[in-house]
């Protein structure tokens, strides 16, 4: 009796000294560690915090990590170049929209932050935006890709740098309109997304190129292991080309089951981000060659002054170069900023008008805030996937840049889908 | 004795005259707390009354969430119908998956649970047309009224005291003592004369209702509803706090759900990895608390309660 | 009142009976009785439907029972005790009588009424009757081992049968304690004219309270009648008498 | 619809089962001898994939040999951390109900999920096929990438080990008695328990075997433990809770219906799993084979 009791005795000790110590180590860290070297240079006098919600564990945790070390990039460059001094208060979202909600609403009405960003979950940012609405706070969608955001659920509290499925859409279309396929199969990954994106590449091609036609689609679960069956329904198809809509994580894995099966060599495959460094980085020599994609940034090209700084720098933090999520951090951050000096305040309402309509030079080209809807319009990058004669990747050639005015929806249809 | 009758009147006081003093944020967080309490109170009806193994229960909860949603995004049924509907939805999907579910026991009963519920996580996560996928549905148009996180405060505590006060009857009524007989002894209380089928079915309906009422809740404090409300880690989440609480207690689910649901709050603010400490809390409290710590203080201050055997051992039977 | 009439039950290639015939008239005290392992308990578990017959026919009341299920039998009028102590651990002796009481007059689904005002003086009549009394408000499983066997009884009671199957009564008990359950069975069959069938290992206990026994070896009934009858019988003799000596 | 392109999609639907079957046998196994549900099986499956990447990693991306090494490897350190929760928590708990049970290997697969983060990040990573596994095989029309002529030789072989196991060796027989009568075999004066550490490892040893099979297949990054692990249940569960050979057989059956609806009814291949699974579990509850329980 006695050694049960000591027991439980332990366990309360335990336990409380875990939660304390959590808290008080906590503490230690919770201070930013990027307002270091800012305030020293006397530069500029704004100071603002900023509430980051993305999802630093669960599946898309890769994307998360990487918009993190854009947006710290971000910071610190514009802290040295005299900009506003911003403090970053982190939250992890694990991919869970209630945990995104609830942590947006900690962050406004505990922490009394009135700019957030983030989120990679579509959920999750539509969920944080739709709470931005009705509480007036600015929210910048840093990641997510779904063309709602900007679109059918948009209003004047939300901003979003990233392009959207809309926008994909369009730009894998005017690319495959100039190629000569007639007979598609779609097919990706049975979410959101992947039908968005494909929904909009395949209505977009039918007005480029009224004779597409489509054999069939085939959807694969989201983390799908195997796609050596998909493969085999596609080779039996036998069509023309192939266009994917997939996430992130089963673009890297179906990159891979292409380049076992060969079907790249067999016919044309078109996968937006299949490009895109992230995906091809982790495969190493083990990415199919021959592999259209569209992407919004690769840190090669166009071979400008920015895409090189950005790049080394983010390869200096994280040890490899960037793909599109660490930019879409470095951007949000970026125009944030640019919007706090050109408001000359830090007051959200002046910050939504500074930014509407504000452009700015970044590594893919010149960016520009549409006023209407707040949709960052940016070129996009094109390319088919090589294998490289020095790194241990594959990179692109062929690159083309995809004008921002090819890949826009037009603002009346935006504004159409507001009104249902 | 007289000090456990009193406590959650006390509690209840206390949680009245909060609102005046407490910041916004804090109202919230009681108001998400409250919604959560009730799930885990529902869970913890059959899961530690009932000794039923129900690993799936957010789906009940998912259920209700969305049929309330869903109705009042895109009918223009009034307010008060979708109110209804939630649970009676929630209701009707513990009744079909009960229903395959009660014919068998013990862990096949909860592998069952699991399976079917990932069916229904399914059915949300592709009907997109209706549920939206995987984005959610996000501005749900629930009254005026609810914008004012006072409001939300006082109806959530108000609808879970009401829940609580209701279970709690049902729990000292002839069901409730027919349903822990049905826990302590399945066979031998088929042998009385319970159908025991009917009962745990009947039971697990009923608990359903009260996730559903808890789903209707949390819509009206969020304003948006996704998949992850029927993951199975949320599920998971729903245990941890019924066994945090005591799984044998009335009261410890919503003892447990508050703990986990502030801690969530407070760990992430320092850190990112929750998942880590919730582990790391998981696995003290079953190697060395498994009764939980209203069952500990139960068993330590008063003889009844968390008693030694533990929690539903005859419910493998 | 109960009869059971070539009935067989095998698992899984074992044949636990083979041939089972049992008459049980209203009114009297039946015992079954046979070696370790001869399928008394399969016997009773297919009586009171916690197993399903393979072949033959259970008629109580002249009603075929056989494959119903344990509640439904029960509902009948069919209550029995275990030979292992069956009782709801965590529940109080009032209240585990009380199960049985409330399952009797079909009120287990009533959702709003405290449990603790209904069926009161039904119950307490059969705490009373057993003598359970003084340990109404105390959990059970911190009753002795006696009265936990009594309160088994109890339960069974609390479904007020027309027939009661006791499932070795005495099995562990002392002396003293036998002695009060003796007291009890014959009290019941005698001032409440309760038809009971029982298997029991000890065998002054059974040619004390039995009117009828019946033997049963390796799954069949190998003779049935009076005490007297079945003491004189030969085949009784060499299979079982005759072993214990 | 040409025989071949259907021919292919039969066999690759058998592979698809086989990797099933490597996963999921490992659960059934550690539920029918041990009556534990283990969550953390998936957190086994995605450390195998992490280690087998790392394993190769240090032989050298490209160097064929590290994909074998980190089949050997891999599987065999994730039975020994196996061993470890078994004698140093689950041990303690072999006496409390399900749920206490359950809970535990749930909190595992936590803070597995977050130590997994913690040592090797959250970048995607990838193990490469080693060259001789790269390309087609072609068989009257019948085309299998050569990879999964592999798997399909891997899948019986574990089985036919498994069976070996449990047939020929004491070890296995009490694993058998155990799981078909636990009280019989303490009545017998077996310790049950002592075989409860041995078969924990297989356990772990399968799923870390299904990981380094699959880590040059699929993208090795946070969260595939949670998928893997709910499918593996499904699997397990439909078979029979507990009976390997019922898993393998739904394992089977669910690859190539998978498969086959890929080819049949492609935009809605999604919920075929799910409907086959429905029908089953309606058809036989307890599922296709005399479970142990």
């Amino acid at each position: 009796m006695r050694k049960r009791f000591n027991l439980h005795y332990l366990a309360w000790t335990v336990i409380v000294m875990l939660v304390f110590g959590v808290l008080l180590t906590g503490c230690g860290q919770a201070t930013p560690p990027n307002n270091s070297g800012a305030a020293g240079s006397g530069g500029s006098k704004f100071k603002v915090k900023v509430g980051y919600i993305d999802s630093l564990s669960g599946p898309a945790a890769a994307y998360g990590k990487s918009t993190e070390a854009g947006i710290k990039i971000a910071i610190d460059e514009v802290a040295k170049a005299g900009g506003p001094t911003i403090e970053l208060v982190e939250r992890d979202d694990s991919f869970k929209p209630d945990l995104a909600e609830a942590s947006a609403k900690e962050l406004v009405m505990n922490q009394n932050i009135d700019i957030l960003v983030g989120t990679i979950n579509s959920a999750s940012a539509l969920a944080v935006s739709k709470y931005a609405k009705d509480n007036k706070v600015l929210f910048i969608n840093s990641d997510s890709m779904s063309e709602k955001i900007t679109g059918a659920q948009g209003h004047r509290y939300v901003f979003s740098i990233v392009g959207n499925t809309a926008m994909i859409g369009k730009a894998g279309a005017y690319q495959m309109s100039k190629m000569p396929y007639k007979r598609y199969w779609l097919a990706g990954s049975d979410y959101e997304f992947g039908h968005s994106v494909v929904n909009s590449v395949w209505t977009n091609l039918q007005q480029m190129k009224p004779d597409v036609q489509k054999i069939n689609e085939s959807w694969w679960r989201v983390g799908e292991s195997d796609f050596s069956s998909y493969i085999n329904a596609i080779r039996a198809a036998k069509p023309d080309a192939v266009y994917v809509g997939s996430g992130g994580g089963d673009t890297v894995a179906f990159l891979k089951a292409i380049n076992q099966s060969g079907l790249n060599k067999e016919v044309p495959i078109f996968i937006h981000a299949a490009t895109d460094h992230d995906s091809l980085r982790p495969l190493g020599q083990d990415a199919p060659e021959g592999v259209y994609g569209t992407a919004f940034y690769f840190n090669y090209f166009p071979d400008n002054a920015m895409t090189k700084s950005f790049g080394e720098a983010y390869k200096k933090v994280t040890g490899n170069y960037p793909g599109f999520a660490g930019l879409n951090g470095y951007l949000t951050i970026k125009f944030l900023a640019a919007a706090i000096d050109k408001a000359g305040s830090t007051d959200k309402e002046k910050i939504i008008d500074a930014l509407e309509g504000l452009s700015l030079d970044t590594p893919v080209g010149k960016g520009t805030i549409r006023k209407e809807d707040h949709q960052l319009m940016l070129p996009m990058v094109f390319g088919k996937t090589v294998k490289s004669a020095n790194l241990p990747y594959l990179i692109t050639t062929d690159n083309v840049l995809i004008p921002a005015d090819k890949i826009m929806p037009s603002v009346e249809e935006v504004l159409k889908t507001r009104k249902k | 004795m007289q000090l456990r009758r009193i406590i959650p009147w006390i509690m209840l006081a206390v949680l009245l005259v909060l609102p005046p003093v407490l910041p916004r944020y804090y109202l919230y967080l009681l108001a998400s707390i409250f919604v959560i309490a009730l799930l885990a109170t529902s869970l913890n009806f059959i899961l530690g009354f009932g000794g039923l193994l129900q690993l799936h229960h957010a789906v009940f909860f998912g259920v209700g969430a969305y049929t309330f949603s869903i109705l009042l995004l895109k009918t223009p049924l009034p307010f008060v119908v979708a109110v209804v509907a939630g649970p009676v939805a929630a209701a009707f999907t513990a009744l079909l998956i009960g229903w395959f579910c009660v014919r068998s026991r013990g862990l096949y009963f909860g592998m069952l649970t699991l399976a079917l519920g990932q069916l229904v996580w399914a059915v949300i996560f592709r009907w997109s047309a209706l549920t939206g996928g995987d984005d959610g549905l996000h501005g749900i148009p629930v009254p005026e009224v609810f914008n004012s996180l006072k409001t939300a405060y006082y109806v959530t505590l108000t609808v879970l005291t009401v829940c609580l006060a209701v279970l709690y009857l049902i729990l000292k009524s002839p069901f409730g003592l027919t349903l822990m007989a049905t826990r302590d002894n399945p066979v031998r209380s088929e042998s009385v004369g319970i159908n025991i089928r009917r009962h745990r079915l009947a039971a697990f309906v009923i608990a359903g209702f009260f996730a559903g009422i808890a789903g209707v809740l949390f819509v009206l404090v969020e304003k948006s509803v996704s998949p992850s409300l029927l993951s199975w880690s949320k599920s998971a989440e729903i245990m941890i706090m019924c066994l945090l609480g005591g799984l044998t207690t009335f009261y410890g689910p919503a003892l447990g759900a508050g703990i986990i649901v502030f801690l969530s709050m407070k760990v992430g603010t320092y850190t990112e990895y929750w998942l880590l400490v919730l582990g790391i809390i998981l696995l003290v409290l079953v190697l060395v608390l498994p009764q939980g710590i209203l069952g500990f203080l139960a068993e330590k201050y008063s003889g009844r309660g968390g008693d030694k055997g533990g929690w539903g051992k005859d419910a493998s039977g | 009142m109960l009869q059971v009439k070539q009935v067989a039950k095998a698992f899984s290639g074992f044949q636990a009976i083979a041939k089972a015939d049992l008459t049980v008239p209203k009114g009297q005290v039946v015992a079954v009785i046979g070696p370790n392992g001869a399928g008394k308990s399969t016997l009773f578990n297919l009586i009171t439907g916690h197993l399903r017959p393979d072949k033959g026919h259970i008629l109580f009341k002249g009603e075929e029972i056989g494959g119903l299920s344990a509640h439904d039998i029960c509902r009948k009028g069919v209550a029995r005790s275990f030979q292992l102590i069956n009782i709801f651990p965590r529940l109080n002796t009032f209240e585990n009588v009380q199960v049985a009481v409330l399952a009797r007059y079909r009120k287990t689904n009533k959702l709003f009424t405290p449990a603790r005002k209904l069926v009161v003086e039904e119950t307490n009549d059969v705490l009373h009757k057993l003598g359970l009394i003084p340990y109404r408000e105390r959990l059970c499983n911190s009753l002795s081992y006696g009265d936990q066997k009594v309160l088994e009884l109890a339960i069974a009671l609390g479904s007020q049968p027309e027939i009661l199957l006791l499932d070795e009564p005495t099995a562990g008990m002392s002396p003293e304690e036998t002695r009060t359950i003796v007291k009890l069975i014959k009290n019941l069959a005698q001032n409440e004219g309760l038809t009971i069938l029982l298997t029991e290992h000890d065998m002054d206990l059974v040619f004390d309270v039995a009117e009828r026994l019946m033997v049963l070896h390796q799954g069949q009934t190998i003779a049935e009648g009076s005490p007297e009858e079945v003491r004189r019988d030969k085949a009784v003799q060499n299979a079982y008498l005759g072993e214990t000596g | 619809m040409d025989a071949g392109a259907l021919g292919s999609q039969l066999v690759l639907g058998l592979s698809r089962g086989m990797l099933y079957f490597i996963v999921a046998a490992g659960l059934t196994l550690v539920f029918g001898v041990l009556r534990i549900i283990n969550f953390a099986h998936g957190s086994f499956y995605m450390l195998g994939a992490f280690l087998s990447f790392t394993v190769t990693e240090m032989m050298g991306k490209q160097n064929p040999n590290g994909f074998w090494l980190a089949l050997v490897v891999a599987p065999l350190v994730v039975a020994a951390f196996s061993i470890m929760i078994e004698r140093g928590l689950l041990r303690f708990v072999y006496g409390q109900e399900h749920l206490i049970q359950m809970l535990l290997t749930y909190s595992l697969v936590l803070i597995f999920g977050d130590l997994v983060k913690m040592v090797w990040g959250t970048e995607f990573k990838s193990v490469s096929v080693p060259g001789i596994f790269i390309g087609n095989l072609s068989l009257a029309g019948i085309i299998i990438p050569v990879y999964y002529v592999f798997m399909l030789v891997v899948g019986p072989l574990v089985a036919l080990g498994l069976w070996l196991f449990l047939t020929q060796t004491v070890t296995g027989k009490i694993c058998r008695a155990t799981a078909t009568d636990r009280q019989m075999v303490d009545v017998l004066g077996i310790n049950s328990t002592r075989v409860f550490g041995t078969v924990f490892a297989l356990g772990g040893w399968l799923a870390g075997l299904g990981g380094a099979l699959m880590a040059p297949m699929v993208n090795i990054g946070m969260g595939m433990d949670t998928s893997m692990v709910v499918y593996a249940f499904l699997v397990v569960v439909v078979g029979g809770l507990g009976n390997i050979w019922g898993t393998l057989i739904s394992a089977l059956i669910l690859g190539v219906a998978e498969a086959l609806g890929v080819l049949f009814l492609p935009n809605l291949a999604i919920v075929v799993p799910y409907v086959v699974i429905g029908i089953l579990l309606i058809i036989r509850p307890s599922g296709l084979l005399k479970s142990v329980w």
